[in-house]
């Protein structure tokens, strides 16, 4: 089975959160929301730009959260997506830290939980972020299929030792 | 881009939900939506995925499934018992009332002193029908006035359609001035058109004092003196005539007076140079656009609500329509597209022998604004409170909240008050309710039907299912419009035993029908590029008016002309207040959405780096804002992406509203802003204010 | 791993063994035949510790290879 | 050799086993973490206040627990709590029994009431919060895993808790009847109604190296199994609460993902 991924264009983001709201209604994650959204505006007037970043869980080929898991509650599955085992989670909020992205999210109650790369989703439906994007910013698919498209607009893969599955378009 | 269409089986499957084709009301693009209900619950929702929108759905909209079971809204039919203090009273009641208060009001004042208003105008046609032709008001008005009144205006005036719609994606330059089309203003197939546009490498311009959402993404990002983009637009045009860049073919055989208007731009002298005085825009730099824009094809110049904010923006709206003109940049592919209207039908066909006609003339003409698209509502105050053009007893309020929504709202309030009869129809109550005597529930547009037109390219019907039982009491307009009807005598016009019947009214000139619409919630016609070709332009000249005959018709200039703003910052008050939307946030419904409140739960000042350094703000200092007309607390956001001299706040849609989980967040800046109607169109100046800024601990 | 927090782990270790040997010479008494048990299983436990800490991957985060399976009973 | 002196034998070996769950299990992930995360905040930046709000809610009150449900909150407060102050007791008792034989501690003195009420009314909590767990585990919906992820270690300490009372119960039995020692609670109603099968001096040892092994062998178990959350979590949460160390750490991630392209920069 091709390992799963993300492409996400920078230049079409508008950061307008629409993304995050589908995700928490379609997973039903109630308070809290599975992705982050910034926005960073940089330089100095009139010279100014500002750029927009929604993030969600970009299931890491080596996840760094697995290790940093004192009760190995967190697994990588065939198709690279990484989920996190609820009843087995006691926390700690650990993976937190250990995340370069620090993606995991802890509700009230206090255990992990974080994108489940629209767990319940046959692959070729579009994610719940995906979906709803008005500018197509965000798409899911295999890596090799998203490695293509990156490559042919310019993009190219988040590096680092975890190895995330997200190309970036700049 | 992942192919969304034929998934909602699956969707179904997998959320145990049936799925109606919706209507999403959150703004007025009105976006056919896909409802996903599971035991009469709002489980999940999508943009159509057929449709232009394809599955695509903007922040507020997605988290609209908050209002499906809002304990905030408003549930039974209540009448004013004393200040502050509403009774729940029956529909029967509510019905008879109005009915009662109708005819009174008709014997004594005329019926033209009965308006009715609306922000969003879910079904309000059953409204205007009875209103209009049944009992005889000519003053069923929108809220355009304090939108994009200005822009409507030239529109019709120069191209003649109402709401040019875009197709950018084929476009390969793009200038926009004032509207922020990725922010607030979301025409969900135009974001995603624009910008797969600029990955295929279109030029992007934003003439915007603020870096927004659109600026952001923009090649250029011009910080243009708040309400001078007319004169950097003349100055264009000056440019595109005195170096002959205007396709001259197009402009002799489609517009009217096109050497006119080339003499005019040339005598006024409306040079890059004065323009770079007015505008502090580079002389070089307009120089560079203008030939830009004239010399790339296809192209866009566009506009909406931002320079309609200032008493200048009538002309500088028309000028963006005239330069797109002027190189013949009308209704082919990447251009304004004047958008084919599908053909659909009133849903009740009234005889002429029950119709009544008014007598006196509609209140925006008889105040002076003959020309006006819809009123100038920033008035009404004056003719409720004075009676003058004629007076105004009774008024209807559907989905708007002009007591919170209109500059000075002090005064609104007011008049509101001095009304002989006033009717809130809505979801939420709000502000103009509490000074209404009658406050009725409507049906949310997850609980009621309607078909309309989409704000599509092609000529686009869209259809809503109700997919859940109304909430508590509350009732469609179309089924409130009936129960005052019948009290009136009028039973025989509106009867139905289910919405499809008039809906198959509507739609019985559709080469398609009500069950296949009831289905895939849409139908879409051929997309026809240049239709003028055959049916010439819709302006008293059949062309193009560079030079206007309504205008030269009603005494007003033919001609565009530059004039300045009418406030402008000085050594007491030094700043020019502009305001922006937010996009997570409009009308009344998004107020008490806790999704929504998350994300943006508050409103804020936005200063330039160096003018706060100046006045010692930090980002996130408490700051008073004082106009001439009043003073409010906000928080200050410190940021480079914004003209320096300019303070910008978020309007936000009800921020600093009292009621429900929005309560105390924000701050409400309307009460600052003064009146300020613009000539001619009659729309509302909001950007017409000029503050000085102090520092409150 | 930073070398405060491996020093930590040592001088934890040897303070509550040698803590825990202490204790137990009071029972015991010192140099008596149970004392030397003691003091052994104290040793036992050095051994163990050091190997344990010799054998186990320190994970460098973003290399999967170290990380454990789930194989101890909850 | 005494019971006494196998129970001290033992101890080293499993404490050392303690230590190495948890240098396997927290320590090297804890130092993975420091090592790889270079954005930890400078003391001075360090929200005391956040840090006191953290353990407050997080270790004492245990909020967030709370908000799975009262009855689990409940249980594992009975837990926690009465397994640390039996475990407090446990070391007050060793102290004054054996370094600091004072007069009050002498058996059946004040002071040694004290510490027998203490052991006991400590015990007596643990072992309701145990129960409570233990029928929870089974009453509890949900997949199996749901219910028994909690299961060994509730009965691994429940063979800890019982063995001690008994083992208690048959030593008073033993010895002549006292009315002060009612201030031992269970251990002494245990005893009385034991009382007429006396002497268990046999039994008694039994239950007495039972209970000692459990117990020794329970805190080795700690650092292998995800009883490890009583070190990990308090920690992580501690970390958790300050803010500034949370956006530090996004922000830094979102600036180095945007920042442009050196062509467009």
């Amino acid at each position: 089975m091709g390992k799963k991924g993300w492409l996400f264009d920078i230049n079409k983001c508008t950061g307008c959160h629409a993304c995050e709201v589908a995700c928490s209604s379609w997973n039903q994650t109630g308070s809290i929301s599975w992705r982050t959204i910034v926005k960073i505006e940089a330089g100095s007037y009139p010279n100014v730009t500002a750029r927009n970043l929604s993030m969600p869980c970009l299931h890491c080929d080596h996840a760094p959260c697995m290790q940093a898991c004192p009760v190995a509650a967190i697994s990588k599955a065939g198709d690279g997506v990484v989920s996190v085992n609820q009843t087995t989670c006691v926390g700690c909020m650990l993976c937190f830290f250990a995340c370069p992205f620090g993606v995991p999210k802890f509700g009230a109650e206090g255990k992990m939980s974080k994108c489940t790369y629209c767990g319940d989703r046959p692959p070729e439906l579009p994610r719940a972020c995906e979906e709803v994007c008005p500018t197509k910013a965000i798409l899911s698919g295999d890596m090799e299929d998203l490695e293509r498209q990156a490559a042919a607009a310019g993009g190219e893969r988040v590096g680092g030792p975890a190895g995330p599955a997200l190309f970036i378009i700049r | 881009m992942k192919e969304t269409a034929g998934t909602t089986a699956t969707l179904e499957r997998l959320r145990g939900a049936h799925m109606t084709p919706g209507i999403c009301y959150v703004c007025p693009w009105t976006c056919p939506t896909e409802v996903f209900t599971r035991k009469g619950e709002v489980v999940y929702v999508r943009g159509n995925t057929q449709a232009s929108t394809k599955g695509s759905r903007c922040v507020k909209g997605e988290a609209s499934h908050v209002l499906a079971k809002d304990d905030n809204r408003l549930k039974h039919p209540m009448r004013r018992v004393g200040a502050n203090e509403f009774r729940r009273i029956s529909w029967d009641e509510a019905f008879t009332l109005i009915a009662q208060k109708l005819t009174d009001i008709k014997t004594k004042w005329g019926p033209e002193s009965v308006a009715y208003l609306w922000h969003i105008d879910p079904n309000s046609v059953f409204a205007q029908i009875f209103l209009t032709e049944c009992y005889g008001t000519p003053n069923y008005y929108g809220h355009t006035s304090a939108c994009e009144q200005d822009r409507r205006l030239a529109a019709l005036t120069v191209l003649g359609h109402v709401f040019p719609v875009h197709d950018y994606e084929r476009a390969k330059f793009i200038m926009l001035l004032g509207i922020n089309m990725l922010g607030a203003n979301q025409n969900l197939y135009e974001s995603r058109g624009l910008l797969a546009a600029l990955s295929q490498g279109s030029r992007l311009i934003v003439v915007d004092p603020a870096l927004t959402a659109t600026a952001e993404k923009a090649h250029e990002w011009i910080p243009i003196a708040p309400g001078t983009d007319g004169a950097l637009l003349f100055a264009m045009a000056h440019v595109i005539v005195q170096d002959r860049l205007y396709d001259e073919a197009f402009c002799r055989q489609w517009t009217h007076g096109f050497d006119e208007f080339c003499r005019h731009v040339v005598e006024k002298d409306y040079t890059p140079e004065w323009a770079e005085g007015v505008t502090g825009v580079p002389a070089a730099t307009i120089r560079r656009l203008a030939r830009e824009f004239a010399s790339t094809r296809p192209a866009i110049i566009e506009t909406f609500k931002g320079l309609g904010n200032y008493s200048n923006g009538l002309d500088a709206s028309r000028m963006v329509y005239i330069l797109n003109a002027l190189t013949g940049q009308i209704d082919g592919p990447g251009n304004l597209i004047l958008k084919d209207w599908a053909p659909l039908q009133p849903p009740i066909a009234v005889p002429d022998d029950r119709k009544t006609k008014p007598s006196r003339p509609p209140l925006h003409v008889a105040m002076g604004y003959p020309l006006a698209p819809d009123l100038p509502t920033q008035l009404l105050p004056q003719a409720i409170l004075e009676g003058t053009p004629y007076p105004i007893k009774a008024l209807f309020f559907q989905c708007t909240n002009p007591a919170m929504s209109e500059p000075n709202t002090g005064l609104y309030r007011r008049a509101l008050q001095t009304l002989e009869f006033s009717v809130a129809i809505d979801t939420y109550f709000s502000e103009t309710a509490a000074e209404c005597q009658l406050v009725l529930p409507e049906a949310s547009f997850y609980e009621r039907a309607e078909v309309r037109q989409s704000l599509a390219m092609p000529p686009e019907a869209i259809l809503c299912v109700p997919a859940l039982e109304p909430y508590h009491e509350a009732r469609p307009v179309y089924e409130i419009v009936r129960g005052i009807a019948e009290k009136m005598g009028y039973e025989d016009l509106f009867r139905w035993d289910s919405w499809e019947e008039w809906g198959r009214r509507i739609v019985r000139d559709l080469p398609t029908d009500l069950e296949t619409m009831k289905r895939t919630g849409f139908w879409s016609g051929e997309l026809k590029y240049h239709k003028f070709k055959e049916s010439g332009f819709a302006t008293p000249s059949g062309k193009i008016e560079l030079a206007s005959e309504s205008f030269a018709k009603h005494g007003y200039n033919a001609l565009p002309e530059y004039r300045d703003r009418k406030v402008i910052p000085d050594a007491e008050y030094p700043f020019q207040l502009i305001n922006t939307k937010f996009e997570v946030h409009c009308n009344l419904t998004t107020q008490s959405n806790p999704i929504l409140l998350r994300i943006q739960g508050s409103n804020w000042a936005e200063l330039n780096t160096a003018d706060a350094q100046r006045l010692g703000i930090k980002d996130g200092d408490r700051i008073e804002i004082a106009s001439p007309t009043g003073q409010v607390a906000i928080d200050a956001r410190v940021r480079p992406g914004i003209r320096p001299g300019v303070v910008c706040v978020r309007h936000g849609h009800g921020f600093g509203h009292w009621q429900g989980i929005a309560k105390g967040r924000g701050t409400h800046i309307n009460p600052i802003l003064d009146t300020n109607v613009n000539p001619i169109s009659g729309g509302i100046g909001y950007n017409e204010c000029k503050v000085r800024i102090r520092r409150v601990s | 791993m930073p070398a405060a927090l491996r020093r930590f782990a040592w001088w934890s270790f040897f303070v509550t063994e040698i803590g825990l040997v202490a204790a137990a010479s009071a029972y015991v008494g010192v140099g008596t035949r149970d004392f030397w048990l003691v003091a052994a299983a104290a040793a036992v436990a050095f051994i163990a510790y050091a190997v344990a800490v010799r054998t186990t991957p320190a994970p460098t985060l973003g290399d999967t290879t170290s990380v454990q399976q789930r194989w101890y009973w909850f | 050799m005494t019971l006494m002196s196998v129970f001290w034998i033992l101890i080293p070996l499993f404490i050392g086993i303690l230590f190495i769950g948890l240098y396997r299990n927290l320590l090297v992930k804890l130092g993975a973490i420091l090592g790889a995360s270079g954005r930890f905040i400078p003391f001075q930046s360090v929200d005391a206040a956040a840090l006191g709000r953290a353990y407050a809610d997080e270790v004492v009150l245990q909020k967030r627990i709370r908000l799975r449900g009262r009855l689990p909150w409940t249980r594992h407060m009975l837990i926690s709590w009465g397994f640390s102050v039996l475990f407090g007791f446990d070391i007050l008792t060793a102290l004054f029994t054996k370094y600091l034989p004072l007069e009050p501690f002498r058996s059946g003195n004040s002071g040694w009431l004290f510490l027998k009420f203490g052991l006991n009314l400590s015990g007596m909590v643990l072992l309701i919060g145990l129960l409570i767990a233990l029928v929870r585990g089974a009453a509890a919906g949900g997949s199996d895993e749901a219910k028994f992820s909690d299961r060994p270690g509730t009965i691994f300490l429940l063979l800890v808790v019982v063995t001690g009372f008994v083992a208690q119960g048959m030593h008073f039995a033993n010895l002549p009847p006292d009315p002060y020692r009612a201030w031992a609670l269970l251990g002494h109603w245990l005893g009385e109604a034991i009382r007429p099968g006396a002497p268990y001096i046999g039994s008694y040892s039994f239950f007495w190296i039972t209970h000692a092994l459990a117990a020794s062998a329970f805190l080795a178990y700690l650092g292998w199994s995800r009883m490890i959350h009583v070190f990990a979590a308090p920690l992580g949460r501690i970390f958790y609460s300050q803010a500034a160390l949370r956006e530090a750490k996004v922000r830094t991630v979102m600036e180095g993902l945007l920042k442009p392209r050196a062509e467009k920069s």
